[in-house]
């Protein structure tokens, strides 16, 4: 090996230069080509004027939105009459009985005290905001005239807007506007208002301890069950509702899901190489995943609604459509894995096709196939989302609407909270169930 | 041997019929439990229906009929919608790969961080796989929105809340195929003296880089489909002008159709580069050199 | 009782048996060696009709093995036990439900696909485990097993079918010494104990010369060699292994130990300062 | 022919649990007059309902004016519509409002000549239906083709985005839905703008009008044409009866205040759907 | 050179290595032997630093290894090579890579991340490579070749760390016969040529003797012998191994063939008609 073979380990060395320089260069252009192709986007995507119109103020409104609620004093200046609601919202109005310490209702006027030392009065038509630090505002407002206010409209704050017919006040604490049509204050508090109880209810601004252990509130009702009927039912946050329509969620992804994977399982086996030696069936099944896949679960839920009206139902299907074909790739993939020494094995004992695929490919399968069933099964809870509100139902319904009428970030929130709850509910159990039999306890 | 252990044999015996039983009673209940939950949350699901599964079963096809038909006579109008859903198609093709590539990215480094036998941290793993959660469990269509009213319409809070929701979604399939991966050629490198960076990148990706290829290209295919959803808070591509041109009815069906045919083949596409570069990276440049 | 004649298989331009023909007419141990592409593979693999042979027949007690085919091949495969270099076990599925599978080609399709076996059929796993010494492994999953003890599992599994013929494709080249010498064992003792014939695929020629009652030698194809151990010199070997004058036992051997080696380590010893 | 169960679709846009809860009086209302199970359905996107519309599995829905011309050309036998809400004033319709902020100096479409205008969603009657058709018919020289008369146009996504646009500058001017009561500076007393001054997101001292729609017609309640006469009949006394009955029930199902129902035919429609087919390809 | 003194190692309540201690003073071919569990990889890991220890101290040249942490662990783990029983080579990389690995710690992550390796280290690899036989195989990858061509990549990767110590944890007991014999002569022949210190856990008592110049028996995580090949009598084997009278070196060896096997194998040829 030493003189003899001197040659041909050098045609080695070089081929094993080659070799690897060959390797650099592919392990170089991969990176390169991602890199450039980031460049490209940096600037098809403007990043850099986008950066520059990005209004943080926006994002601040609507993440304080999510932690804060405003309760909103108004007076109809048209009927003179005052109303003070949580939200603005007719099922969070409170009556004399209830209202909140901070404010003061008489004949056609109101005192608010806010937690920073200012105040607010709003007498007839006349409105005193007194912010610390500033001085008082005073503004009025008639018919005739329009807004007048004892501002220098040429030095207003930037907190102020200031129009004929209109005036905007926003600190930190209240806003205020004051139109010819009605005197607003809107008044922040940290927190997610009547999230337990509704002002109606007998225990609305009781302590946990008091329900439980104290004296019966409500003499119809023992206090437990009492409070969780106001709870469950209450009017603002509808927990019973949205209990429910987390269980249309996972309804829809279960069926949808196992649903998918029962149909998937044996069309897969018409997709993998190894079982389907006719290139045609294989190409044909291939391509009925890829139409499948193709069409989103949102748009298989407007065609199947025309069949099957809106539903639960019918979100299922649409979910089993698309995902029969993400599964259909997946299984078939894990089909073209098989270690085909297992089933020889079971082949030469003289067992019959179906008992092959039982013993041989099936125990081979199974924890592919079960980690994908439970990663979709959690994946389509959130798809659920959208499509349910097309089918009108589920957490996602809810979800939307909240977000499009963009009435309450903190329902947002809520919302979004019970689903990453429910999320990470399903992939504990998903892991559990995984360990359990794949693992084998 | 045979008599000896007579006693003991009986034990097995016993044993293994008990264990067998106990599976058969356990397997049984399992499947009656899970046919009873699919047959009954089918029937639920049946009631709270507008339209039966029964009687809709036969207008299956009523709709796809419609939508072909008025396409077929307007078929000459394909080239044309084709042609002009292509704009939407790149972009959206740009959205769901940025996404996808940064999603990705972030995956892997969170993956391997939350993965027993590579994280560099074992007590964080719990961290990471909660953090992984969370990035997949809050929709993307939230983010979208939020990013919208900061930085206006555009690709870019697509890009984003689509990537950000890619990272933990591939992050936990990562993750799980990095709980197969062999680890003795870690601990071989390891015993040269590489250190963590080279250990992942030598001796981890090699082994898992065509499964982690396959989740992305499938990934990659969700987020263009993904456009179809963020069309609710106008940040749609082609999926939302495929949704748009199905939901107006009559009139549009034909545009449905050239959408629907370009993002078909598109999906047809990828799913054929995938199994070809996944074949080349499990096998080897070498067509067949399988082992 | 077993007759082969012509036997023939090509694949594509190459031919990996070329015309094999023997007879046996009693239940022998038969060890067939080779080099690696000889198609020693490939002949038990058209046996137990795992591949479809070119040309040739094959006859097994009158029956022409080669022409069946549907339910008779199942039962044909049935009586015709295999056993595989990498074991060819379901990793996941307990030692038992492994064992069982031997009895899948008479049973029902519908019981045997949810497990549902007899339980004499258990029993009778057992008992055989128990014969290989494994019998204390039963619930556990075959891939928990060590390689010597799988490929019991796997002779277990071939017993299950209650076999005329056993057929081993290199039962032991997977495994340690120890364990292939347990392997051997069992293997020989059942064809001594049961009276069942076996032919294995061999690559060492001291465990055929062991263990078997007749050698058969392959090269490219063709047999080169069919006789006792006896009968097996170097010469035949060197012939059967298409190796030159250099050629050494110590090559297909097992044995690692010779004499010469012992000494030098013993010459280095007395060197060494402990 | 008897029916087995009735399906009403209602119109999103509030809280859907609200919505249903507001729906629910209809409902007992609905049960005890047909003797059979009422299903309700209230998604935020319509086209299921649509769907089901056509498809026979929903009887009686309300739609939006667009939705209801969408259906109408897609089946012109599927539906009829038979009531309309009367607003507090007596008229039946709302306004898509153009506006533009007020520091841009824009007060008119005059002034969006060569500016980048924006429309929400292509499938809202007012973000986009009514006002394609009839900003082109403003003046000579106006038409939506970008880069024409307005150097671009954009769809921004939905009336939220296209406030959110405008008041950001990112385009000069759009347009939105409003019921046109009430006062410019409250963002009127319903509408897009009003929900927008309402969380606090713009200031409606920096916006201007700057065009408004003929009235659109809100949309019909309708009901599927193949009921059984019968059935329709009860079904319309029933609404159209519901606000000297039940008041509050009324207010519900008419999501706030207004003077109940009057029945209308497809003959109000007629124009939307002439907008619809003309934007069909 | 090396000094072990009081190393142990416990997992939990279990002692695997029990106050270790021994010297050596010049790079010799050592040899641990014992039974499954004795303790024997756990050692080779701590001294790799693969494990850390729980007690004790091992130096090298004056080194204290046990005490090194971040980049001078990496330094001392790359002038001590590891050599596994199942190779731990990156499967799906060519062999070249795999060679070239030994050099990561003395290469920057970046550069190794992206194959910049110097061309005199690839050169070097071949050669390497060439030395044990396999540079034919250089462009293949690892997993395309067979167990005992692998553990020559191993052998070879070590090598490219250029260590003073090479430590191989039952470097054949997945190999077969022939490949177990080429794998321990090149094992013995860099210790010879290139006078390295070789530590190598084996199972099997004639390879300790034939290769190695002492041999350590370990038994329960303690030593219990420490001597010449030569002093490694069965007595003394029996007590490594903690076997009864009935122990046999079979047991342990590679050896199959004995001379009643043979015997009988020839009494059986001589019944069988052919
Ligand atoms: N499925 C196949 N397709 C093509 N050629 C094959 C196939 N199976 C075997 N061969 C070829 O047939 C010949 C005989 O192979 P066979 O596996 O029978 O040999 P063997 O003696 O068992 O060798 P080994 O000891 O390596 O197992 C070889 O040249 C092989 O390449
Ligand atoms: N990571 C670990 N955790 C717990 N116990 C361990 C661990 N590694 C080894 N052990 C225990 O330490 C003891 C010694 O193990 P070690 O692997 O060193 O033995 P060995 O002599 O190499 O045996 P073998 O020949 O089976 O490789 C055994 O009892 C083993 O169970
Ligand atoms: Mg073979
Ligand atoms: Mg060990």
């Amino acid at each position: 090996m030493s003189l003899a073979a001197a040659p041909q380990t050098r045609d080695m060395r070089a081929r094993a230069t080659a070799l690897i320089a060959r390797k650099r260069l592919i392990g170089l252009a991969l990176p390169a080509l991602i890199l450039a192709y980031c460049a490209y986007v940096f600037f098809a995507f403007d990043i850099l004027g986008l950066a520059q119109r990005a209004r943080w103020d926006n994002a601040v409104t609507l993440v304080s939105d999510t932690y804060s609620y405003k309760t909103v004093v108004e007076r109809n200046n048209r009927s003179g009459v005052f109303e003070v609601a949580v939200e603005g919202e007719r099922k969070g109005t409170y009556d004399e009985t209830n209202m909140p310490g901070w404010v003061v209702l008489a004949e056609d006027s109101a005192h608010i005290t806010l937690d920073n030392g200012g105040s607010i009065d709003i007498n007839g038509d006349l409105v005193r905001f007194d912010v610390p630090g500033y001085g008082v505002i005073e503004a009025t407002q008639s018919r005739s005239a329009g807004v007048t206010t004892n501002l220098d409209p040429e030095a207003l704050p930037d907190w102020v807007s200031l129009s004929k017919t209109r005036l905007m006040v926003s600190t930190d604490a209240a806003r205020l506007t004051l139109t010819k049509a009605r005197t607003e204050v809107f008044v922040y508090d940290f927190g997610w208002e009547l999230f337990f109880f509704t002002l109606e209810s007998p225990y609305y601004d009781h302590s946990f301890g008091e329900i439980l252990f104290g004296d019966r509130i409500d003499p119809a009702r023992s206090n437990l069950t009492g409070a969780w009927q106001d709870f469950w039912n209450n009017a603002i946050w509808r927990h019973g509702d949205t209990a429910w329509a987390l269980f249309e969620t996972v309804l829809m992804a279960f069926l949808g899901t196992f649903g998918a994977a029962i149909v998937a399982l044996p069309l897969a086996f018409l997709a993998a190489r190894n079982f389907a030696p006719l290139k045609v069936v294989r190409m044909a099944a291939r391509r009925l995943f890829d139409f499948l896949r193709g069409v989103d679960g949102l748009i298989w839920t407007i065609l199947l609604s025309r069949a099957f009206g809106p539903g639960p139902m019918t979100g299922a299907l649409a979910m089993l459509f698309t995902d029969t074909g993400s599964f259909g790739k997946l299984f078939s993939e894990a089909l073209e894995n098989v270690d085909g020494k297992q089933i020889e094995g079971i082949a030469s004992t003289g067992a019959k096709p179906l008992q092959r695929y039982r013993f041989g490919v099936i125990p081979q399968i199974v924890p592919v196939l079960l980690s994908q069933v439970l990663y979709f099964l959690e994946s389509n809870t959130r798809s659920a989302t959208i499509i349910g509100a097309i089918t009108g139902g589920g957490i996602g319904l809810l979800l939307t609407q909240a977000m499009i009428t963009q009435k309450d970030w903190e329902e947002v929130s809520y919302y979004i909270i019970l689903v990453v709850l429910l999320v990470m509910a399903m992939d504990s159990f998903s892991g559990w169930l995984r360990r359990k039999l794949i693992k084998g306890e | 041997m045979a008599d000896t252990t007579a006693a003991s044999l009986d034990a097995t015996r016993a044993n293994y019929v008990a264990l067998t039983r106990q599976r058969r009673l356990y397997g049984g209940i399992m499947l009656l439990v899970f046919v009873l939950l699919m047959a009954s949350g089918f029937g639920i699901a049946n009631d709270r229906n507008a339209g039966g599964f029964l009687p809709g079963l036969p207008q299956m096809f009523d709709f796809p009929a419609e939508v072909i038909a008025e396409a077929w006579t307007k078929r000459a109008n394909l080239p044309g919608h084709i042609a002009k859903a292509l704009p939407a198609l790149i972009e959206t093709l740009n959205i769901a790969a940025i996404a996808t590539i940064s999603g990705a990215l972030g995956a892997i480094l969170l993956s391997m961080l939350a993965t027993q036998g590579l994280a560099p941290w074992p007590r964080l793993i719990p961290v990471f796989r909660r953090i992984m959660d969370l990035m997949r469990a809050i929709p993307e269509i939230v983010i979208a929105l939020v990013l919208i009213f900061v930085l206006g319409g555009g690709p870019v809070p697509a890009a984003i809340a689509i990537g950000f929701h890619t990272v933990g979604a591939l992050g936990k399939l990562f993750s799980e195929v990095n709980e197969n991966a062999d680890l003795k050629p870690l601990e071989g490198l390891s015993s040269v003296g590489a250190t963590w960076g080279q250990r992942m990148m030598l001796g981890l990706v090699p082994q898992v880089a065509p499964n982690w290829f396959s989740y992305a290209l499938l990934r990659f295919e969700i987020n263009i489909r993904a456009s179809a959803i963020l069309g609710f808070v106008g940040a749609g591509g082609i999926g939302y002008e495929l949704k748009n041109a199905i939901s107006w009815g009559q009139g549009k069906f034909d545009e449905a159709a050239a959408v629907f045919i370009l993002l078909f083949l598109t999906i047809v596409v990828f799913d054929q580069m995938s199994s070809y570069i996944r074949n080349h990276l499990t096998y080897g440049s070498v067509k067949g050199a399988r082992k | 009782m077993l007759e082969v004649k012509g036997l023939t298989k090509r694949f594509g331009a190459n031919i990996a048996v070329d015309k094999m023909s023997f007879t046996v007419d009693r239940p022998l141990m038969i060890g067939i060696i080779g080099r690696s592409g000889a198609g020693k593979s490939t002949f038990l693999r058209m046996m137990n009709r795992l591949t479809d042979a070119s040309e040739g027949a094959l006859n097994f007690e009158g029956r022409n093995v080669l022409g069946l085919s549907g339910k008779e091949k199942r039962d044909w495969q049935s009586t015709c036990a295999m056993i595989f270099q990498q074991f060819n076990l379901v990793p996941r599925m307990d030692v038992v439900s492994n064992v069982l599978h031997g009895t899948l080609g008479r049973r029902s399709t519908l019981a045997t696909m949810f497990n549902l076996y007899p339980e004499e059929d258990i029993h009778k796993a057992i008992d055989i485990l128990d014969r290989l010494g494994i019998a204390d492994h039963a619930p556990k999953r075959a891939e928990a097993l060590s390689g010597g003890q799988q490929q019991r599992v796997a002779i277990a599994r071939a017993l299950m079918q209650d076999p005329k013929v056993i057929l081993a494709d290199e039962p032991i080249a997977s495994l340690d010494p120890m364990n292939a010498q347990t392997v051997m064992e069992a293997l020989r003792r059942i064809h001594d104990e049961d009276g069942r014939m076996v032919i294995a695929n061999l690559h060492t020629l001291d465990t055929a010369r062991r263990y078997c009652d007749r050698i058969i030698g392959m090269r490219d194809g063709r047999m080169v060699f069919d006789g006792t151990p006896a009968q097996l010199t170097t010469g035949v070997a060197r012939d059967i292994y298409g190796a030159g004058a250099d050629f050494s036992e110590a090559a297909t051997s097992t044995e690692i130990r010779d004499h010469e080696a012992l000494e030098q380590a013993e010459m280095r010893a007395a060197e060494v300062v402990i | 022919e008897d029916i087995k169960e009735f399906n009403i679709g209602i119109l999103g846009g509030e809280n859907a649990q609200d919505r249903l809860n507001a729906y629910q009086c209809l409902g007992d209302y609905t049960k005890e007059a047909l003797g059979v199970e009422v299903k309700m359905f209230a998604p935020a996107d319509y086209n299921g309902v649509m769907q089901g519309l056509l498809g026979g599995t929903i009887d009686m829905a309300w739609l939006g004016a667009s939705s209801y011309a969408g259906v109408y050309i897609q089946d012109p036998e599927a539906v009829e519509p038979v009531l309309i809400k009367i607003n507090l004033d007596g008229s039946y319709g709302y306004h898509s409002i153009g506006f533009a902020r007020k520091d841009s100096g824009i007060t008119s479409l005059d002034d969006m000549e060569g500016k980048v205008f924006g429309f929400g969603d292509p499938n809202s009657t007012s973000g986009y239906l009514i006002p394609s058709i009839e900003i082109p018919t403003y003046k000579d020289g106006v038409t939506m083709e970008p880069g024409d008369y307005f150097a671009d146009v954009k769809f921004t996504g939905g009336h939220e985005q296209t406030i959110i646009a405008v008041n950001n500058g990112d385009i000069d001017g759009g347009v939105t839905w409003a019921d046109g009561q009430g006062a410019w500076e409250d963002g009127y007393n319903n509408g897009a703008l009003r929900k927008a001054v309402d969380a606090g997101l713009v200031d409606m001292n920096d916006l201007v009008e700057i065009w408004r729609s003929k009235p659109i017609p809100e949309g019909p309640i309708v009901l599927r044409k193949a009921l059984p006469d019968d059935v329709k009949a009860i079904m319309t006394k029933l609404v159209d009866e519901l606000h000297e009955t039940d008041p509050e029930c009324a207010y519900g199902v008419a999501a706030g205040d207004s003077l109940g129902f009057d029945p209308i035919t497809h003959a109000a429609y007629e124009s939307i759907v002439a907008a619809r087919l003309a934007k069909a390809n």
